[in-house]
């Protein structure tokens, strides 16, 4: 009972806040894709082709979470009717397919859009719309920006952050910072968020070579020479997990084994398994990755624990996407929850801006969601891999930071409040 | 010194693939006078029937069969489906033709297995080895391809050049009447080129599966390089696609090397124009044939 | 022998060939003559296979070879010499020759290669050039010498003469008549030029629109001039 | 008296049809739902670009892998002029989006004819090779010039309006950004404490589990002790409930997953009908009256009547059958005075010219331009269209145009709910979508116009 009332007075506090605006802006009628029964969000991400590996699971996922969330009654009632479309990583499919959700589909809000090059064809159209733009899935910084972007809202932290982890990690750690520094990076988003990370950290390269996501079949035989050449010891790198391992399998042909840090959108261990076979272990031991999340291996964990029943009772394998996207699909639950019964797109911006902090998640860093900042997830813990092929946790505190082009990352604490009850919004 | 010696060793492993694939499409255009997009499609399904085989039985070799069989059987199925019911299509037609039942492979790959590139493993270590105290990026693995790919060349030159089905293909793929009127049984020649290039692209994808990942998708980059590298060395000249082929992959490594990444498809854009502009024919063609 | 009964054959609603009959004898040259379109081609093209027909037969040595794939009808001893001496140019000389009568054992194929080397010398002098470095003269007789290869008992030659100097022309027809003579063959010679061909052969045959109007010997078609004037048109 | 180019060219005839196409389309516009006029907007953006390719491809008898990289010239320029002469009066006028489009195409004749120059003596393959060289080098030149050109990350443009103008990011919004970010970062450490220290308090704005599930356990906060077998009464996950304890769960369990249990707390609710959901148009309207899509449409038809035009005179015209003539035979043509090198760079000047403006009008469709909008994949569907529709007819371009917008959509339903897995319904449009392709090539060669000439022969010769 206490439950309900609690809910009650979220959803009163956003009433209060959509009823503000219901007085400035005359009567108007109910935003698209919701009614009494049921809300309908969309999502376009590659679902095939090239790009899709791995990331395919993240609508699937999010599919299962909405499942399970819909037969257990909805969300104040209404059922999430989730409709993924698949883009292919092109951007113009993705502007095809987000125009069939937002006008034929009528989709109340789009979830987890994937891709930079992509969201930005659509973003404009989705921020004049007053579409919410929800947990889009891109590090790129540059639609963390609420006074461009207001509809649009990020969860992933930026590369800029995760990059200015790094350089944090690295500048502590004694062991770390005296050595050669080298850095490699995909062209595109990667590149460009994380140099300025750096940049803005402060933290400067022997070496720095890059590659095309395109080329990854052709080998990455020249940018591992440049580095051995160059005599590196510790690279960062910032690319997708097909690269990550086909950067681990050149460099251990050529007998070039420096100290790895690898982005965490680029080191799913299933997928660097897959690819390398039993000599990934061996390979990625002792490699660094930030993480956001609590460690998908960490089983006595709750939210781990039960999203991993979840994923598993849907049919689906238990990675890092699975875990990613019902992750994300159950903070849109609870915004969409705390939004309250007289759903409405502005009602669920405010929930977002006004409640970020009280959603519960398995992030392991703050999320940050005002009505002055959308930055999303704001930081990272370091972790490395040991030999049994698994990343553990290596700090107890969390490093934060801005995508700012100035000013590093920051030491802090943070402690991570327990899930709703059977991860219900 | 040594840099450039490993740069050049690491282009040499690319290109090696590259010209494997160029090779399967000169063979195609030899007999049929055909472009064959689907090529990096056939030789990724029958790489991926291959690696089934390789995990039932734990054989490299037995794998390899496989995939070869795959591939020439493959092969003749696109040929007799798709190219034979309209032998004369022109260079659009074809390309479409083609570019359709690559994508529908691909599709069907990943209906299959998934759209998560998996692992191959080699047959002998591709650990660089080490000479004169120091690891050099070329592995017993990569001498491995270097051998099959040189092998496959010279066996396949001879057998254009002195035997007479190599005769019979050539013949019938630059005219089909006349073929035909010398007694030449040309569909069959035609759909033996087509069985031949599978089983070449097949040797291409198993061996590159190993050194790369395998998903539908994985081939792609290469048949734009192979592509590129065949109609520069002349689309009917074996020799030509192979030197060109090492040659795309020894650039692409130097541009790396020595400048960034993404100068290489520029620079590889920027030969391919001057080498098409000085001979329209390619390098290894036959200068300019009849115009009529 | 070659027998053509009662051929027909139609390009849509077009007649080409209408219930032509003929016999070709073993050892003699039979020449078609006529006018552009007179349906001389389509002959040809049909009894090599290459045009399939809409009634009618064709039989060589008793086989019926009508409806046959053209690699067949060759296999049973009809070799074509098309219109405009058709070598395949990026072949060299030898290799154009010896793309006739592929499947024939290798012993004989060397026989054959060697006597055609020796009644044509200069293609063995120029074996290893590519086939489009030769005259126009010479090219025929590499086209000529390719049909040979395949160790046939009947030639058809498409229109052998043209675009080739008269002096050349009439030494191809006379080498073309000794062939039939000494190898008994059977030789179906289309000419435009028919004076020059009706020179060389025994029986002349004249076709008009598809149909055959006229069989005679040599000699008497030759001499009529009423025919020249109705269906040569020169 | 008429001049006799006019009386030549057709002009009198053709004039009218367009104006008529265009005011037809125009209507049609406006009427239609904003998801079709997307459609039209698309169609008509790729039936410029197809112009270009019947001309290229059809009449003068050239392959052409890399009308998509041409495209992206054309984009691009008119991206970077809108972007950055905005302040730039041309002729006294002010800076107008009209003026991007034709920069554009300017850009894109003189991309054309470089790269015909380059073609001329090119047959067949080795020209789809170079072309395709083009289509995968010349987005990466954008690649390599972050700065003005965006690098691979290309460059956003702002949705249009009508009055024209594109607004550039202002520096001083973004500083507020980042400014607000910085304080919204310190707030958040506030809450999580920004002390390196074990001890977090947990602020009381903080929900926690007993808020929720009404437990008035003291533990709030999950910690590890929580976690590593604790026997309070959970709201947490233990191992102990995973590997089968009787607990009355809050955790959720497979059967919570797949209903096959009775746990489930409540029924489902049906699925409602899509006509249970309010059809209130969610096209928003832009000053000017407009619908976004239907502004990106108007656009984008008016640059596709204006090109069809153009092309249209070209090919019934004296160019027309000069193209033919070098196509069907360049000796015979050459000996009657053509130059058939001048006619084949011609045409790929004709066919950059209507790639560029068709790149321009995809820049303000997508809102974007960047190597990845304009790849491979964009000049191979160039080439699917105009085989699609009919190698040598301008209407075939239409048809191929139609079809390149319509044939994705219409597979992308073929799955539907089938039961089938997920890795199986996800590929089946992309396989239908391969095997059409090969069907037609192999049942209609002539593509989708060569179908409706040979059935109007065969009624035409029965009658």
């Amino acid at each position: 009972m206490k439950k309900k009332l609690i809910v009650k007075g979220l959803a009163a506090t956003a009433a209060v806040a959509v009823g503000a605006v219901g007085l400035a802006v005359p009567s108007q009628a109910a935003d698209p894709g919701v009614s009494k029964t049921q809300i309908v969000i969309g999502s376009t991400s590659p679902q095939t082709g090239p790009a899709s590996a791995g990331y395919l699971y993240i609508p699937q996922a999010a599919q299962a979470y909405f499942d399970y969330v819909n037969k257990n009654g909805g969300i104040n009632g209404r059922q999430i009717k989730f409709v993924a479309k698949d883009d292919m990583y092109n951007p113009a499919t993705t502007q095809a397919q987000t125009s069939t959700l937002l006008l034929s589909d009528k989709i109340f809000a789009m979830y987890g859009a994937f891709g930079t090059d992509q969201h930005a064809t659509v973003i404009d159209t989705l921020n004049q719309r007053n579409v919410p733009d929800v947990f889009i899935n891109t590090g790129a910084s540059q639609f963390g920006n609420v006074k461009k972007y207001p509809t649009t809202i990020p969860y992933l932290p930026s590369y800029a952050v995760e990059a200015k982890a790094m350089a944090y990690y690295i500048t502590n750690t004694p062991e770390l910072n005296s050595l050669k520094r080298c850095f490699m990076y995909q062209e595109g988003d990667f590149g460009i968020d994380a140099s300025n990370g750096f940049k803005a950290a402060g933290m400067d390269f022997t070496t720095t070579t890059s590659f095309a996501a395109t080329n990854i079949a052709a080998g990455f035989a020249s940018q591992v020479i440049k580095m051995k050449t160059a005599g590196c010891q510790l690279v960062t790198f910032f690319g997708i997990t097909q690269a990550t391992a086909a950067l681990l399998a050149t460099s251990a042909k050529v007998g070039f084994a420096p100290t790895w840090m690898v982005t965490s959108v680029g080191s799913e261990p299933t997928i660097i398994k897959g690819i390398l076979g039993a000599a990934a272990t061996k390979l990625m031991n002792k490699m660094y990755t930030p993480s956001f999340l609590t460690p998908i291996t960490d089983i006595g964990n709750p939210y781990v624990a039960q999203m991993k029943t979840l994923v598993e009772a849907s049919g689906l394998p238990w990675n890092f996407y699975t875990y990613y996207g019902v992750n994300t699909a159950y903070v849109l639950a609870q915004a969409l929850k705390a939004a309250g019964p007289d759903l409405t797109r502005k009602g669920l911006l405010n929930a977002l801006q006004t409640n970020s902090a009280n959603f519960r998640s398995a992030a392991s860093v703050p999320l940050v969601v005002t009505t002055t900042s959308h930055q999303g997830l704001t930081g990272y813990w370091m972790g490395q891999y040991d030999t049994a092929g698994t990343l553990g946790r290596l700090t107890d505190y969390v490093m934060l930071a801005t995508s700012a082009p100035t000013g590093g990352a920051k030491k802090a604490m943070y402690k991570q409040v327990g899930p709703t009850k059977k991860l219900l919004p | 010194m040594t840099t450039f010696i490993d740069y050049l060793l690491g282009g040499f492993s690319s290109g090696a693939v590259i010209a494997l694939f160029a090779l399967a499409l000169v063979l195609v255009w030899r007999s049929t006078r055909i472009v064959n997009f689907a090529q990096v499609g056939q030789a990724m399904f029958t790489t991926f029937i291959a690696l089934a085989v390789q995990v039932a039985t734990g054989s490299w070799i037995l794998a390899l069969l496989a995939g070869l069989a795959a591939g020439a059987i493959l092969g003749l199925i696109v040929y007799a489906l798709v190219l034979r019911p309209v032998q004369r299509l022109d260079t659009s037609g074809s390309i479409i033709a083609t570019f359709g039942v690559l994508i529908s492979l691909q599709a069907l790959a990943s209906m299959i297995w998934g759209g998560d590139p998996k692992s191959f493993a080699p047959p002998v270590a591709n650990d660089g080895l080490e000479i004169a105290g120091r690891i050099w990026p070329i592995s017993w693995y990569d001498i491995l391809v270097y051998v099959v790919t040189a092998v496959l060349v010279v066996a396949l030159t001879l057998l254009f050049t002195r035997t007479s089905l190599g005769l019979s293909m050539r013949a019938s793929a630059f005219n089909p009447e006349v073929a035909k009127l010398s007694g030449i049984r040309v569909n069959r020649m035609l759909a033996f080129g087509w069985a031949l290039a599978g089983v070449v692209g097949a040797v291409a994808g198993v061996l590159i599966a190993p050194t790369a990942s395998l998903s539908p998708n994985s081939f792609d980059i290469l048949l734009i390089f192979a592509f590129t590298a065949a109609v520069v060395g002349g689309l009917d000249s074996l020799i030509g696609a192979v030197a060109f082929g090492v040659g795309t992959g020894l650039v692409l490594a130097l541009v790396t090397g020595y400048g960034e990444a993404g100068d290489a498809p520029i620079v590889v854009l920027i030969l391919l124009a001057i080498t098409l502009v000085v001979r329209p024919g390619g390098a290894f063609g036959r200068g300019k044939s009849r115009a009529v | 022998m070659l027998e053509v009964k009662q051929l027909s054959v139609s390009f849509g609603a077009v007649r080409a060939l209408d219930a032509v009959n003929l016999v070709v004898p073993r050892g003699e040259v039979t020449a078609v003559i006529g006018a552009n379109g007179a349906g001389k081609s389509t002959l040809m093209r049909t009894l090599a296979g290459l045009v399939k027909p809409a009634s009618g037969s064709a039989e060589l040595d008793g086989i019926v070879i009508t409806g046959r794939a053209p690699e067949d009808i060759v296999r049973s001893g009809m070799a074509l010499v098309p219109e405009g001496r058709s070598t395949i140019p990026e072949l060299t000389v030898e290799e154009n020759l010896h793309l006739g009568g592929l499947w024939r054992p290798s012993a004989e194929r060397k026989a054959t290669s060697a006597e055609i080397y020796e009644m044509f010398p200069v293609l063995a002098e120029r074996r290893r050039m590519r086939s489009d470095t030769l005259s126009g003269g010479e090219r025929q007789q590499l086209t000529i010498g390719s049909a040979l290869m395949c160790d046939p008992t009947c030639l058809l030659l498409d229109e052998p003469s043209l675009g080739l100097a008269p002096l050349i022309v009439t030494q191809i027809l006379q080498l073309v008549s000794q062939l039939a003579r000494e190898k008994n063959l059977a030789v179906l010679l289309v000419e435009q030029n028919a004076v020059t061909a009706l020179r060389v052969a025994t029986t002349g045959v004249i076709m008009n629109l598809g149909h055959v109007v006229r069989v005679g010997s040599a000699e008497e078609i030759a001499a009529d001039d009423e025919l020249r004037d109705a269906y040569l048109g020169s | 008296m008429m001049p006799s180019w006019l009386r030549n060219s057709r002009l009198l005839v053709h004039a009218p049809l367009f104006i008529a196409i265009w005011l037809l389309l125009s209507r049609l516009n406006v009427i239609v739902e904003p998801l079709m006029s997307y459609y039209i907007a698309l169609a008509a953006m790729y039936a410029t670009a197809m112009f270009g390719m019947v001309i290229l491809v059809g009449l003068s008898g050239q392959v052409s892998l890399g009308n998509g990289a041409l495209m992206a010239v054309g984009g691009y320029v008119f991206a970077v002029t809108s972007l950055n002469w905005q302040t730039v009066p041309i002729l006294g006028m002010q800076w107008n989006a009209v003026w991007s489009v034709i920069f554009a195409g300017l850009g894109g004749v003189i991309a054309g004819l470089i790269i015909g120059m380059l073609a001329a003596r090119l047959r067949g393959p080795y020209l789809a090779g170079l072309t395709l060289g083009i289509a995968v080098g010349l987005p990466s030149i954008a690649a390599r010039f972050p700065g003005i050109l965006g690098g691979s990350q290309g460059l956003m443009l702002t949705v249009p309006y009508p009055e024209g103008g594109y607004a550039v990011d202002s520096a001083a919004a973004a500083d507020a950004a980042v400014a607000s970010d910085a304080a919204a970062l310190d707030q958040a450490l506030s809450g999580a404490s920004a002390a390196p220290s074990d001890s977090a308090s947990s602020s009381s704005d903080m929900l926690t589990p007993s808020d929720v599930t009404g437990s008035t356990a003291p533990g709030d906060m999950l910690t590890p002790s929580d976690v590593t077998g604790s026997t309070a009464p959970g709201d947490m996950l233990t191992p102990s409930d995973v590997t089968g304890s009787t607990a009355p769960g809050d955790m959720l369990t497979v059967d919570d997953v797949t209903g096959a249990g009775s746990t489930a707390s409540a029924d489902p609710v049906p699925v409602p009908s899509a006509s249970a959901i309010s059809a209130t148009p969610s096209g928003t309207v832009t000053d000017a009256g407009f619908v976004l899509e239907q502004w990106q449409a108007s656009v984008s038809i008016a640059v596709a009547c204006i090109a069809g035009f153009v092309a249209l005179n070209l090919v019934r015209g004296r160019q027309g059958r000069v193209w033919k003539a070098v196509r069907d035979d360049p000796i015979a043509a050459a000996l009657a005075g053509i130059s058939p090198a001048a006619s084949k760079v011609s045409a790929f000047v004709v066919s950059s010219l209507f790639a560029a403006l068709a790149g321009a009008v995809f820049a303000q469709i997508l809102t974007y331009v960047g190597p990845g909008a304009y790849g491979v994949a964009l000049s191979l569907s160039l080439l699917v269209g105009v085989v699609l529709g009919g190698r040598g007819s301008l209407v075939g371009a239409v048809i191929g145009a139609v079809l390149l917008v319509g044939l994705p959509a219409a597979v992308s339903n073929l799955a539907g709910e089938r039961g089938w897995s997920d890795q199986v319904t996800n590929n089946l449009p992309t396989f239908v979508y391969g095997l059409l392709l090969v069907v037609v090539v192999l049942i209609a060669p002539g593509g989708v116009m060569g179908l409706l000439s040979s059935a109007w022969r065969r009624l035409a010769t029965r009658r």
